[in-house]
């Protein structure tokens, strides 16, 4: 295990660019070779011992032998992790834009905030942020349909609007609250948001699921209610608990499925949510 | 020489006569911004340091029945508060009436200073869908160099905003030194 | 406005030019000249006209440079672009704005300087409709040139537009008003709706308004694309519309021989921004399934189009193109200006015609009080308060000839009418000596950058 | 400056020469018989020399390719390289930007790229991006088939008129030749319809394609325009299409050519497309043997294939209708551009794989025909380009062609569909290319097609555009060696064009601007002006622009290279 610990000496107002510092570029980086780096600050290269004291510890023979250790306010350093295949990074601070982008494994955790972009077409590996993200947490490039494809992404806060957008595989589990368009674009995978959301989880989803245990603010028309059920199994995973499940988007023939906690959401179930205790499912209830 | 003439100090607005006091002191509202053909017509002719631009642009366009709550005619001044800032503005009646609730700012940096910078990541910043208080003021409403000083504070070491707003006006022609002033 | 004689005191008419005012780029304008000024326009809208009888009180005629006591003083040309060209050389994330007001000959020079530099070229898509290009990107793009709409279209969409004050040429020349091929009663052989929150003008002269309640452009476009799916809706007002309303609404697209959807910044600067868009387009892809349908964006400036057309060939990139790192690259939240700018990201700002300090919200502008402006403008205007250099550049379409792109994507040559202030310059010199003066000043060849340490800009 | 390539292998097919070792010399721009002792000299000793490449069809400039770039950035991001102190920055791969299409075709060692499909309304835009695209010249075909002027003509079968308009045309746009796409059927589109089979009619318009394609080629031949028609046959892409292409191409072969300089007098791009047997994709096969039969059997057609090369790519046509069929396939985005009262055009993005049936079929029909046809000169290589593929895959396409074994390879180790095998001839194809097969595929036999007495071959005179391959031809075996050839033909040692040497070592070295090809008709000036006194009242009331504003101006062309033709009346 070789451990590498970057110690943050001063901050930029320019963000720096990570891209070319991933586990798989530096495993076999002695001192010198951090002492000759040049990292991108816009369109010129700084050295990079100027910003952070390096401190190496063991040896490596893959990246995946690999700890990166941030000590610092990271909110202007870009792509994090991003393209990363193997190791492990930890972000002690903030992080800025395209944390753990495009990667294909390894770990990645940030204690602290995020800002957009986290995890951005992540295929595979781990990602979690004690803090709050911003928008397009786990979600696809401009005008790209296949979002993140694999892997895992753990948001201890809130997320942002458009988290999980274009998502096609892979699970988002979202501790705090989320804002609009959850899973817009969806099609495979799975977003457990535990806190509330703001309205349209799931606009033009194709597939995949959606499970919201706090509160809904506004549905879409292009979602149907199918069913109350109780306990659910969803994507190998079991849920405890009441929830009320629709389909949608019916506007594109989707068959994306969004779970509701039916108590935080009684509301929306009209008259059976006063009498669903009595009935085991809708239709018993829409039947008599 | 004989110009065609596209000048108009004033967009033209419905009358309203409103006689009576307000009866609220804050309205609360959903602010929009964007262009309408006067203010379109003004800045595109360059004439921003005018009164014109002023009366164009910084203006709140209100439904008669919110201007009735506030106790405000046309061209009375009123001070505009969202979470982003806050500026005064002329009230006026608007064209699109009734849109009770909603009040219109055109574009302009009487707009600006109201507005929201966030994207959302998504390359605009939010114009339009604003929340927004409405009050009666007695402020002027300042003219497009007064308020860009103001502002930004770019030339200026003042910066009390109450200072600034008493300054000697910049005018409404263009301000700079010439080369034959310094000879 | 009281009634004014017609002018007919001038020299001489000039024909058939294009107004450079909005993105209908109208090329039937018969400009009256006498002494080489402008003093009439003929078949202008109220816009056109105006802009193009411009504020002579307000015109930038002299290179200028802010002074130590922050007052701008007139400088000779060569201070003036060596003063730019310093600054630009230096800049470590410069941002070079505007451009949907010039002509692409001069953008040509633009991204020639930005790419040596490694600048972010970006323009103002950025704050009208970037989300749009977004949507595209997502949804696709199904359009048509408005000669289409002119002879085909019976049913036209005008969603968050208001072309009567914003395009008011729009409906007589291209959309509504006009007799076509297949449409020789003009108005009375098409259908108009205006989708808006607010009954706009150009609500009053349509059929059919549909006030959908602000912010809830998303949840109406979906139930209209679940309408045409055949499903029924389960809620009594979606959006602010009742129910039966949005099903009348979707039968009679569906019955259209020909529709359009003109839409504008209504969508674009919403909450849902690049959603509501998103889902229109998806809703005209939809309706193709049963007539035709196809869209325009209401672009506002004359070449903001011809921007993210010439951005599109050179860079591979619509708009928001960052060559700071030697090669094109575009991110939303990453390389366009309003989130650059409020995240104090650049170091020095050019704006080359376009006003940032009219239309940037107060976030973004407060940037640009702490650092380096250079405005090339023909106007005095807002950003011209907050600038450090202004270079007068000369007006597209009037004294100097380029091309332009419409909404629709039709070139357009605007050609040359009247000869510029002799003191001004073609923005297209402009910034090619700047261009040169910056290559002089970074002695290192063309390369891709490295260590040029210049910390004192940070 | 004068220049002798020393020693290599030349095929110059034009010129009968098949592989012979011999000096090629250049002087100040143009192949000469003899240089001074002061020329320069580059070594390319066993080296494959060949004169540059001509494509004879692909989409580089224009509105509808800007449109894929804008919306498609995740296109343009997987190309990205670093500028250098030579060439910009580049970005894309199925859809490049301008910088980079013109690098990428220069590091091929092509010289020449037609772009197939100019919008009239929208000439300025083609030429202004064909300005942005350095070190190749483009000639651009302006896009006659749904002309609401060319319906009007052809219904009354006025080819006097026609002719006069197209050669007018040809001067407005800066064009080079007449393209046809989709013939009616995207004047249908404008109303979300489409035309099926030759004999159809588009909806208000008394006129069938074949009545359109019949007085286009007419009135081609009339001009004696040195490109013949150049068609895109109706139900493109539609399984059961063959009839249609077929009998397209057979209902002209009464046209009397008049063009000593080609020997077509029809060329139909992409072929591949239009070969599909069948009633729907359950149960389509190939129609290529068919196709291929009865070009064989005749001698006024020629094709290029449109070869798939099972990437993911982005179709653009002007083919509207086919286009939005394909995004009900796929679902992804769908763009569609129509332009008034001229054509429309589609883009939608495509993932061939070969593991999906279809796309395997149409991989196979391409290199069907590329070997069912016997004569190479009447089959040119293309991917239509980014339809089929992108056009940095030719060097691919030419080691298939070169190798039964890797074709065998692909189809036994189940690289591609099993259907390879029970709906197509191709495992029953042990022909392969040889290096002047591949020179007259894509440099000679385009050249001759498009009527170049500039370009194509090594005859002294012509320009001189000489590519030269890292392949040592009389070492090498194509069939075993297929991925020392496909790299090999990737890259060049040198591409020359118009004797600057553009790529040396398999890096650009210069950047040249690139010049676009144009066909001047003279002695119709009068004919040409009655038409146009014609059409004006139209034309004043309903195009969206004026018509001042209509045609190309010489401030968006660079350099032209004009091309002067005769009229006979």
């Amino acid at each position: 295990m070789k451990t590498i610990t970057f110690n943050q000496k001063k901050t930029s107002a320019i963000a720096l660019e990570f891209d070319e510092l991933r586990p798989d570029d530096i495993y076999t980086w002695e001192k010198a070779d951090f002492d000759n780096y040049g990292v991108p600050i816009g369109n010129s290269r700084f050295p990079l011992t100027d910003y952070f004291d390096i401190e190496i510890e063991g040896e490596a023979e893959s990246p995946d032998d690999v700890k990166m250790i941030l000590n610092g306010d990271m909110g202007r350093v870009k792509y994090i992790g991003c393209k990363m295949s193997g190791g492990e990074i930890i972000c002690n601070g903030d992080a800025d834009i395209h944390v753990g982008a495009e990667m294909t494994g390894g770990k990645i955790f940030v204690n602290g905030n995020v800002e957009t972009f986290a995890g951005r077409e992540m295929a595979g590996g781990y990602l979690e942020i004690s803090g709050n993200t911003k928008e397009f947490c786990g979600a696809s490039y401009m005008g790209e349909w296949r979002g993140m494809t694999g892997g895992e992404i753990l948001v201890r806060g809130n997320a942002g609007k458009q988290c999980g957008e274009c998502l096609s595989g892979g699970k988002i589990t979202v501790l705090g609250n989320c804002d609009i368009l959850a899973g817009i674009h969806m099609a495979k995978g799975l977003i457990e948001i535990h806190g509330d959301v703001n309205r349209w989880p799931g606009g033009q989803m194709k597939n995949g699921n959606i499970v919201v245990h706090g509160k809904l603010g506004r549905l879409l028309e292009g979602f149907v209610l199918d069913e109350v059920v109780t306990n659910p199994e969803i994507d190998g995973k079991s849920f405890e608990g009441k929830f009320i499940k629709y389909t949608g988007d019916i506007g594109l023939n989707g068959k994306g499925s969004l779970y509701l906690d039916a108590i935080a959401n009684r509301d929306k179930l009209g008259e059976y949510g006063e009498h669903d205790d009595e009935y085991t499912s809708i239709r018993e209830y829409r039947n008599l | 020489m004989h110009y065609a003439n596209t000048y108009l100090e004033k967009p033209v607005v419905p009358d309203v006569k409103i006689n009576k006091e307000g009866s609220v002191d804050v309205l609360k509202c959903m602010l929009n911004t964007g262009s309408d053909i006067y203010q379109g017509a003004c800045k595109k002719r360059g004439s921003t340091l005018k009164e014109e631009y002023k009366n164009a642009s910084g203006t709140c366009y209100m439904d008669p029945r919110d201007m009735e709550k506030l106790g405000v005619n046309n061209w009375d001044t009123v001070l505009v508060k969202t979470d982003w800032g806050e500026v005064v503005v002329s009230a006026a009646a608007s064209r699109d009436a009734p849109h009770e609730g909603q009040v219109f700012i055109c574009k302009g940096p009487w707009a600006n200073t109201v507005v929201s910078a966030e994207t959302y990541c998504c390359i605009d910043p939010t114009y339009k869908g604003i929340h927004c208080t409405v009050e009666k003021t007695d402020k002027k409403v300042l003219l497009m160099a007064d308020l860009m000083r103001k502002n930004y504070k770019k030339w200026v070491d003042e910066d009390d905003d109450e200072v600034l707003e008493n300054m000697p006006s910049l005018g409404e022609l263009p301000v700079f030194k010439r080369k034959e002033q310094e000879d | 406005m009281a009634y004014e004689a017609p002018i007919t005191d001038y020299d001489h008419i000039v024909e058939n030019c294009t107004c450079a005012f909005c993105g209908c780029n109208c090329d039937d304008l018969d400009y009256l000249v006498k002494d080489g000024h402008v003093v009439a326009v003929r078949h202008a809208c109220r816009l056109g006209a105006s802009k193009i009888m411009e504020d002579l009180d307000q015109r930038l005629l002299v290179p200028m440079v802010r002074d130590d006591d922050g007052e701008l003083k007139e400088v000779d040309w060569d201070t003036a672009l060596d003063k730019a060209a310093e600054y630009i050389a230096n800049s470590i994330r410069p941002i070079f704005y505007g451009w949907s007001e010039t002509s692409i000959e001069c953008m040509k020079e633009g991204v020639a300087l930005g790419e040596y530099i490694g600048a972010v070229l970006d323009n103002q898509a950025t704050i009208c409709h970037g989300p749009s290009l977004l949507a595209v990107q997502n949804a696709g793009y199904p359009v048509q040139t408005l000669g289409e709409v002119q002879s085909r279209a019976d049913m036209c969409v005008f969603s968050g537009s208001n072309p009567m004050n914003s395009h008011p040429r729009h409906l007589a020349r291209y959309s509504v008003f006009c007799r076509g091929y297949f449409r020789t009663r003009g108005r009375f052989d098409r259908t108009v709706v205006t989708m808006d929150p607010k009954f706009t003008d150009t609500a009053k002269v349509s059929d059919l308004w549909v006030g959908f309640e602000q912010n809830g452009d998303y949840g109406f476009y979906n139930a209209i694309r679940a309408v045409l799916k055949g499903k029924e809706l389960y809620q009594d007002v979606i959006s602010g519309i009742p129910r039966e309303d949005i099903y009348e609404l979707a039968e009679a697209m569906k019955n259209a021989e020909f529709g359009t959807l003109f839409f504008g910044l209504g969508l674009t600067h919403t909450l849902s921004k690049q959603r509501s868009i998103d889902i229109a387009i998806k809703m005209i892809i939809d309706l193709n399934k049963f007539t035709k349908w196809g869209l325009t964006p209401m672009r506002g400036h004359f070449n903001v189009n011809g921007f993210n057309i010439f951005m599109a060939f050179e860079s591979g990139f619509p708009l928001g193109v960052d060559y700071c790192r030697g090669y094109p690259r575009f991110l939303s939240g990453e390389t366009n200006t309003i989130d650059l700018l409020t995240r104090g990201e650049c170091d020095v700002f050019m704006v080359v015609a376009a006003d940032p300090g009219a239309h940037y919200p107060n976030g973004a502008v407060q940037h640009l009080a702490k650092i380096p402006v250079i405005q090339v403008d023909i106007h005095w205007g807002p950003s011209t308060e907050i600038a450090d250099v202004v270079l007068p550049g000369s007006f597209i379409g009037v004294e100097c000839g380029g091309t332009s792109y419409r909404m629709d994507g039709v070139p357009i040559y605007m050609k040359k009418a009247i000869d510029k202030p002799e003191t001004c310059r073609d923005d297209e010199w402009i910034i090619r000596e700047l261009k040169e003066r910056v290559m002089k000043l970074r002695e290192e060849p063309n390369v891709a950058p490295k260590y040029v340490p210049n910390p004192a800009a940070l | 400056m004068e220049y002798i390539l020393k020693n290599g292998i030349v095929f110059d097919p034009t010129n009968n020469v098949k592989g012979e070792k011999k000096d090629v010399m250049f002087k100040d721009g143009k192949i000469v018989e003899q240089v001074s002792d002061d020329a320069k000299v580059l070594d390319v000793t066993d080296k494959l020399v060949m004169p540059a490449g001509i494509d004879p069809h692909a989409h580089i400039a224009g509105p509808k390719l800007v449109v894929g770039r804008m919306y498609r950035p995740e296109d343009s991001r997987r190309g990205a390289t670093q500028k250098t102190s030579v060439i910009r920055g580049e970005s894309g791969f199925s859809i490049p930007s301008c910088p980079a299409t013109g690098y990428r075709y220069s590091r091929m060692g092509y010289g020449t790229v037609v772009e197939a499909a100019m919008p009239p309304l929208e000439g300025k835009h083609t030429h202004e991006e064909i300005c942005a695209i350095p070190n190749i010249d483009v000639p651009a075909l302006p896009l006659f088939g749904n002309n609401w002027f060319v319906f009007e003509f052809a219904k009354e079968n006025k080819i006097d008129e026609l002719a006069a308009f197209i050669s007018s045309w040809l001067k407005i746009t800066k064009g080079y030749g007449v393209k046809i796409v989709n013939p009616c059927g995207s004047e249908a589109w404008g109303w979300g319809k489409n035309v099926h089979g030759f004999d159809d009619k588009p909806p208000y318009f008394d006129v069938t394609s074949r009545e359109v394609v019949k007085a286009l080629a007419k009135a081609n031949e009339k001009l004696g325009l040195p490109h013949s028609i150049h068609i895109h046959p109706n139900d493109l892409g539609h399984p059961g299409n063959v009839p249609t292409t077929l009998e397209t191409l057979d209902s002209i072969k009464d046209v009397k050519k008049n063009a000593g300089v080609r020997d077509q007098t029809i060329h139909c791009c992409h072929l591949q497309f239009h070969a599909y047997q069948g009633n729907s994709w359950k149960d389509a096969s190939s129609g290529a043997e068919e196709i291929a039969k009865y070009i064989n059997s005749t001698d006024h057609v020629t094709c290029d294939v449109g070869q798939v090369t099972l990437d993911e790519t982005t179709t653009m046509t002007a083919d509207a209708p086919m286009e939005y069929d394909l995004y009900k396939l796929s679902g992804l985005k769908w763009v569609n551009k129509d332009i008034e009262f001229e054509t429309a055009a589609g883009i939608i993005p495509v993932i061939y794989s070969a593991k999906s049936p279809v796309n395997t079929l149409q991989w196979a029909i391409g290199l069907e025909l590329f070997l069912h046809i016997d004569d190479p000169w009447k089959v040119c290589l293309t991917t239509d380009h980014p339809n089929a593929g992108p056009f940095q895959r030719y060097p691919r396409i030419m080691s298939w062609l070169m190798s039964n074994t890797r074709r065998m390879e692909m189809i036994e180790n189940g690289e591609v569909h099993k259907w390879v095998n029970s709906r197509t001839t191709l495992p029953t194809i042990d022909r392969e290319y040889d290096f002047n097969d591949i020179a007259i595929i894509s440099r000679a036999a385009p050249a001759k097609i498009y009527g170049f007495e500039d370009r194509g071959a090594l005859t002294p005179g012509y320009n001189a555009d000489i590519a030269v391959y890292d392949i040592k031809p009389n070492e090498i075996d194509p069939s075993k060696e297929y991925e020392a050839i496909e790299k090999g033909f990737s890259l060049t040692d040198y591409t020359i064009k118009d004797g600057k040497i553009l790529v040396k070592d398999k890096e650009i070295v210069q950047v040249k601007k690139s010049r676009t090809i144009w066909t001047n008709v003279m002695g119709l000036e009068k004919e040409e002006q009655a038409v146009i006194d014609g059409i004006m009242p139209f034309f004043n009331q309903y195009y969206s622009v004026k018509w001042e504003n209509y045609p190309v101006h010489d401030h968006y062309l660079s350099d032209p290279i004009r091309v002067d033709v005769q009229a006979s009346k």
